[in-house]
């Protein structure tokens, strides 16, 4: 689906005077939407990364429903939950805001909103943290570690498990967007992004919209089980 | 080792073990069905092959080619045909396994339990015995297995079944044995060192043979040879995969024979002469007393071995000079 | 001569375009390069290397193997060997072999496009193989790995040997596939020539397009799994291993979900070459594009609902077994259809007897025999009897041996004048092939029979009566070894004294051949645009109806 | 290509969705949450799981479309993503037929079956329990 024809057609295609314009593409939009794609076949890659950690949710649930719904009715905090999935949905609206910004060329905009995302990010892992500890203060851990005075029927270690294997693989991803933010709000500050070229505003954007929709899911399956 | 004796009662001919159980016929014909179509394709692509290539040899540098790029009658032809023969073999596969997968309720129940090197075969009467299966001829036997440490998998080529072993889970096989004889057994899971030595053998007798084996496996009583019977135990058990009876031949633990009565050096320095409590404590409790230069790798037999049957097994090792 | 894309100048126009090989110097513009080409050189020197190690390997296997009991090695040391083999042969040198080596050379270059789509990427994506290959040799230092290239639980869970770095180095790799997966997905989606509509593509590319579909999707769920098994090991958390309430067949089914594709990424670009050697040594257009074309996205698609056909005997449901049965013989069919394609193609032709045409012909011989064993071991029945035995060694090395690495080394003769400016000497390069070819069948076609008369898989000693077939095969393994010394030998003569290729030796109508040998560092001096497909040579007689005078 | 000065198109020509669409479909977002939140305390029984999947993939698609441009972007990426799902859907289907059916021809074969014929030692406080002793007694299923 390349567009213009031959190499005279460089010049005045829009954004290829840009700095940030790679010549082994014929135009900016070209590069764009290859850059867009390579975005979505990597969020394609974590989809199916994260389908590993849901089918052991799925297995686990089949085979100790009753651990699943004691431990979660008594050890995951719904609140500290919900809360969490209202930050990153507000991140989320204002990373959507910072990519617009970006389309548009406002500078000052752009480095708000990404403030914005980052300090929702932040208030995401410390509402994680204060949860985290509380599980480890009481002793609710996985496998080996696991000394929950409580009787909890069934394989609680193994919910554990799974509780830390899920929200920690998507902490972890949550801590790789912050830094990508980190290096984006760089970037817009130095100017960089503009009508013409806001792909890596664009790609990191899709990012953080993934991770907010594996929050999606993982806020209802593991604190509102019933 | 057991070597196979190669008894060629109702031979499976060139590529498979003699056939010696009800599914041993349906599962060869499907194998040479296969086989023969497999070569007439086979013959048919290589000879065209062969022929094309010499056929349109480059002659000259002005050689022209035909302009043929498809022909949608030849390409719909050869998916039709041969997807119609693969539902066939499907068919017929799946026919043969039906059979495999559902044990006629009259069957002999027996377990099989698989752990490292070893198979153990619980009788339905409680006897047990090691890596020897005695099944009665033309009678189906459901053996309901699985394993103690690590995945093994339960395979007797002779009778053309074979059905992983799992820990903590029961897996379920059956067999109906047509033919007198000895069949090896190999587990075919990869499942450690001596992987390739978890042989055991499946003996078909008569029926006769069969009711007096299971009496003779019943526990030692007191009235017992306890020697002779210790050394049944010592058999089922499987403690010949590990250790020898042999002076001085090391397997994977320390050899039994003249053990008893004499000087033992464990790992923790201290040096004790092997008596009856050394003996039974090792048994029940093999990580608290380990032999100097060995490693802490033998399963506990607590509750696999007690009483009357743990004399025996002492008295047999005493035996052992 | 009318080529298929005529490029504004002549193609030897300024001279200041240096070949990438030359135009820059020094260890340092090699590795932080960002040509495809010479990170395709790059891969090429990496994976041979590995498949140096891994045939060692083998070698010393099949050496232990020639008497029952001890000639070599102790068991420990068998078990260690045999896994090595198969984890260096699937991670590091059959998964990367023809898409990161042949295909990052060729495929820019076949789409008349500069370069790939994210040249960074692509380094950083063999920058991930080296650190995984480092991962694996600290493995081997770090006390071996002793459970088989599959890692089943909970034996992978419970023993002793190092399979945290071993795994972690299989997770790191599998970043290595993802990156070149993406990096051609885009590439053919959004970089190709003016004019190259989707049928005028070359077959590779269809390949590759397929192989890279595979490597995107599948690859994410072993790195899941070999970390769930890491944490396993490290944290106890009960998943896999049935001591800790797990359950070993879930390992399994996590792990063949990616495998059984896997072995499609490995086989299918040993297809896209075979479409390109058969029609350029024969001078013909390929015999029916769009089926076989179609047939290499429908085996990727199909590729992914049959993996249960590795667990007919582990524990699966039958029900389960008898659906993948059925679905396993639905992936034959595009199989068939792209074999019987290629020898059609032959018809008609003017076949150039040429080294990657001998190897063509070897192709069709072993992997012919390899499908049609499949069929095999989809049949439940014969499935009960002969998994696990040598039955599917010998199946699996038919398909991935005589199939991918057959099809590499003939695409490895074909595009070597274009990457390297050298020619081989044909004669070393025929000789191999026979020897290869001999050397193949004797060692695993004994091995088919072993298998089916009960000779189970990894066995450190067996049975006196599987005594004579494990000699022939043995013997048979150092045929194939000499073979390919003779092929290592025909590449480092043809490096050092290969007389000058000219651009386009078999007279190649792709993208490809339009450029010198070896290319400029940007490929093209002028954008090629593409007016025909990419099979239609001069020799073809378009008035004839089909028939040859 | 519209034409560059037109607010609603950025210099690629991509679309630039007004700033008020993006507080729409947060808002909606708010709104599904709270209706997640609500469904888990309605006494819903076995129906809570389907709805509480189906809310969240009403919230996933909002995302999509309008944050992750979906809507205004190349119908393939669409497609990628979908293809996404769907391979996952394939992972869980075939898995689970095995899990949930194996018990279909022998119920000895189902889960937990073991651990009724060989209850694990009692739960030991420190050491791990004992390797479950090996069934000695031939278990009574399967006559």
């Amino acid at each position: 689906m390349s567009d213009s024809h031959a190499a005279h057609g460089h010049a005045d295609a829009p954004g290829n005077n840009s700095p940030f314009f790679q010549h082994h593409f014929v135009t900016m939009t070209q590069q764009a939407s290859a850059a867009k794609l390579g975005m979505w076949l990597f969020l394609v890659q974590e989809v199916l990364f994260f389908s590993g950690l849901f089918m052991f949710y799925i297995i686990f649930r089949y085979l100790h429903p009753d651990t699943m719904l004691w431990a979660s009715e008594h050890l995951l905090d719904k609140t500290m939950g919900g809360i969490n999935t209202v930050v990153l949905l507000f991140s989320s609206v204002t990373m959507a805001l910072a990519v617009r910004a970006g389309q548009v060329g406002n500078k000052q905009h752009q480095v708000t909103y990404l403030a914005i995302t980052i300090v929702c990010a932040c208030i995401f892992l410390c509402v994680k943290y204060v949860e985290y500890s509380h599980k480890f203060h009481m002793g609710a851990l996985p496998g080996h570690f696991y000394s929950y005075a409580g009787n909890i029927p069934g394989e609680p270690q193994t919910f554990f498990a799974l509780y830390f294997c899920l929200t920690g693989l998507h902490g972890i991803h949550v801590i790789a967007g912050i830094i990508a933010l980190l290096w984006l709000m760089k970037r817009s500050a130095r100017g960089d992004f503009g009508p013409t070229y806001y792909a890596p505003l664009e790609l990191t954007g899709l990012y953080w919209h993934l991770v907010d929709l594996v929050w999606i899911f993982l806020f209802p399956l593991l604190y509102l089980i019933h | 080792m057991q070597t196979f004796s190669p008894v060629l009662i109702g031979s499976g001919g060139f590529w498979m073990p003699p056939q010696a159980s009800t599914f041993a016929p349906n599962t060869d014909a499907l194998f040479h069905f296969i086989l023969w179509l497999c070569a007439i394709f086979f013959a048919g692509l290589m000879g065209a092959t062969a022929y094309f290539g010499w056929k349109y040899k480059k002659r000259s540098d002005a050689d022209r080619t035909s302009p043929i790029r498809g022909n949608h009658k030849l390409e719909i032809v050869w998916s039709v045909i041969p997807g119609l023969l693969l539902l066939v073999i499907f068919g017929w596969g799946f026919a043969g396994y039906r059979e495999m997968i559902v044990a006629p309720p009259n069957a002999i129940n027996m377990h099989i339990t698989g752990q490292k090197w070893s198979w153990t075969m619980t009788y339905p009467n409680g006897g047990e015995d090691g890596n020897r299966l005695v099944v009665p001829i033309n009678e189906p036997v459901k053996l309901t297995m699985s394993s103690i440490d690590v995945i093994h998998s339960f395979f007797v080529p002779a009778f053309r079944v074979k059905r992983d072993v799992i820990p903590n889970r029961y897996t379920t096989i059956w067999f109906q044995a047509t033919e007198l004889g000895s069949y090896p057994i190999y587990c075919t899971e990869y499942c450690g060192d001596r992987h390739s030595e978890m042989i055991g053998h499946v003996d078909v007798v008569t029926r006769e043979e069969y009711e007096t084996y299971l009496r003779g496996l019943a526990g030692c009583s007191e009235g017992d040879d306890l020697v002779a019977c210790g050394e049944r135990q010592f058999q089922r058990l499987g403690c010949g995969a590990c250790h020898s009876v042999v002076p001085g031949q090391r397997i994977v633990g320390p050899s039994l024979a003249q053990v008893f009565g004499h000087e033992v050096s464990l790992t923790d320095g201290t040096t004790l002469t092997a008596d009856e409590d050394y003996l039974r404590q090792s048994i029940m409790d093999p990580n608290s007393q380990i032999v100097e230069g060995f490693a802490p790798q033998m399963p506990t037999f607590a509750g696999r071995l007690d009483g009357v049957n743990l004399a025996a097994v002492i008295e047999y090792i005493k035996s052992l000079q | 001569m009318a080529s298929i894309a005529e490029t504004h100048t002549g193609p030897h126009d300024g001279g200041h375009h240096e070949s990438y090989l030359t135009a820059k110097r020094g260890i340092a513009s090699w590795l932080t390069t960002v040509d495809h080409k010479r990170i395709g050189v790059m891969y090429l020197a990496s994976i041979l290397f590995f498949f140096f190690v891994g045939g060692v390997a083998a070698l010393l296997v099949r050496t232990e193997l020639l008497n029952p009991g001890k000639d070599l090695v102790e068991h420990a040391v068998y078990n260690q060997l045999f896994t090595l083999h198969g984890a260096i042969m699937v991670f590091l040198f059959i998964v990367p072999s023809i898409p990161a080596s042949l295909g990052n050379i060729v495929l820019p270059l076949m789409l008349g496009a500069k370069d790939v789509a994210f040249p960074k990427m692509n380094l950083a994506s063999y920058y991930f193989y080296v650190v995984g290959a480092i991962l694996f040799i600290l493995t081997i230092v770090l006390g071996g790995l002793d459970t088989g290239w599959t890692f089943y639980a909970p034996y992978s869970t419970t023993t002793s040997t190092s399979v945290i770095s071993a795994t972690f180095g299989a997770f790191v790799l599998g970043f290595s596939s993802i990156f070149t997966g993406i990096n051609f997905l885009v590439t053919i989606h959004k970089m190709r020539a003016p004019g190259m509509t989707w049928d005028r593509m070359p077959l590779m590319v269809w390949a590759l397009y397929a192989t890279s579909l595979i490597q995107v999707l599948a690859t994410p769920v072993i790195a899941i799994t070999l970390l769930l098994l890491i944490c396993e090991r490290t944290f106890g958390i009960g998943i896999f291993d049935p001591a800790l309430g797990g359950d070993p067949v879930l390992f399994q089914h996590f792990f063949w979900f990616y495998s059984h594709p896997v072995v499609y990424v490995m086989i299918l670009p040993g297809f896209g070459v075979i479409s390109e050697l058969v029609t350029v040594h024969s001078r013909k257009g390929i015999f029916g594009y769009m089926a076989i074309a179609i047939s290499s996205v429908a085996i990727a698609f199909i590729g992914f609902l049959v993996w249960g056909h590795h667990m007919f005997v582990a524990g699966e449901s039958s029900l389960a077994a008898t659906v993948f049965s059925f679905l396993t013989f639905a992936v034959a069919v595009p199989t068939a259809i792209k074999v019987f394609s290629w020898i059609a193609t032959m018809y008609g032709g003017s076949i150039r007897y040429t080294t990657p045409m001998y190897y063509v012909f070897v192709f069709l011989f072993l992997f012919s025999i390899g499908g049609l064993t499949g069929l095999f071991l989809g049949a439940l029945a014969v499935d009960v009897q002969m998994h696990d035995t040598y039955f599917v060694v010998a199946h699996f090395h038919y398909v991935m041996m005589g199939g991918t690495f057959i099809a590499f080394l003939g695409g490895l003769f074909h595009w070597w004048p274009k990457f390297t400016g050298k020619m081989y000497d044909e004669r070393l390069g025929k000789l191999s092939a026979v020897l290869v070819f001999i050397g193949f069948n004797v060692t695993f076609f004994t091995q088919f029979v072993l298998g089916s008369r009960g000779m189970p898989r990894r066995y450190y000693t067996y049975q006196p009566q599987f005594h004579t077939l494990h000699e022939i095969s043995t013997i048979g393994s150092y045929i194939l070894t000499a073979g390919l010394l003779v092929a290592l030998v025909t590449f480092i003569k043809s490096l050092k004294s290969g007389e000058k290729a000219t651009a386009n030796p078999w007279n190649g109508m792709t993208l490809e051949w339009h450029t010198e040998s070896p290319p400029i560092e940007h490929n093209f001096a002028e954008q090629p645009i593409c007016r025909r497909g990419p099979y239609d040579f001069p020799e073809i007689d378009e008035s004839a109806a089909g028939a040859r005078h | 290509m519209a034409a560059h000065s037109d607010p609603h198109y950025d210099g690629l020509g991509h679309h630039i969705s007004p700033v008020r669409v993006y507080w729409l479909v947060f808002a909606a977002l708010l709104v599904f949450t709270g209706l997640t939140y609500a469904v888990s305390f309605a006494k819903l029984g076995p129906a809570s799981l389907p709805v509480a999947m189906l809310v969240a993939c009403i919230k996933a698609t909002l995302v999509c479309t309008f944050f992750m441009h979906l809507k205004y972007d190349e119908r393939f990426n669409l497609l990628v993503f979908v293809s996404s799902l769907f391979f996952m859907a394939v992972f869980f289907g075939f898995t689970m037929l095995d899990v949930a059916s194996r018990a279909l021809v022998d119920p000895i074969e189902g889960y937990g079956v073991y651990e009724q014929y060989n209850p694990p030692a009692a739960p030991a406080e420190a050491a791990p329990a004992e390797a479950a002793p090996a069934a000695d007694e031939a278990p009574a299923a399967g006559h």
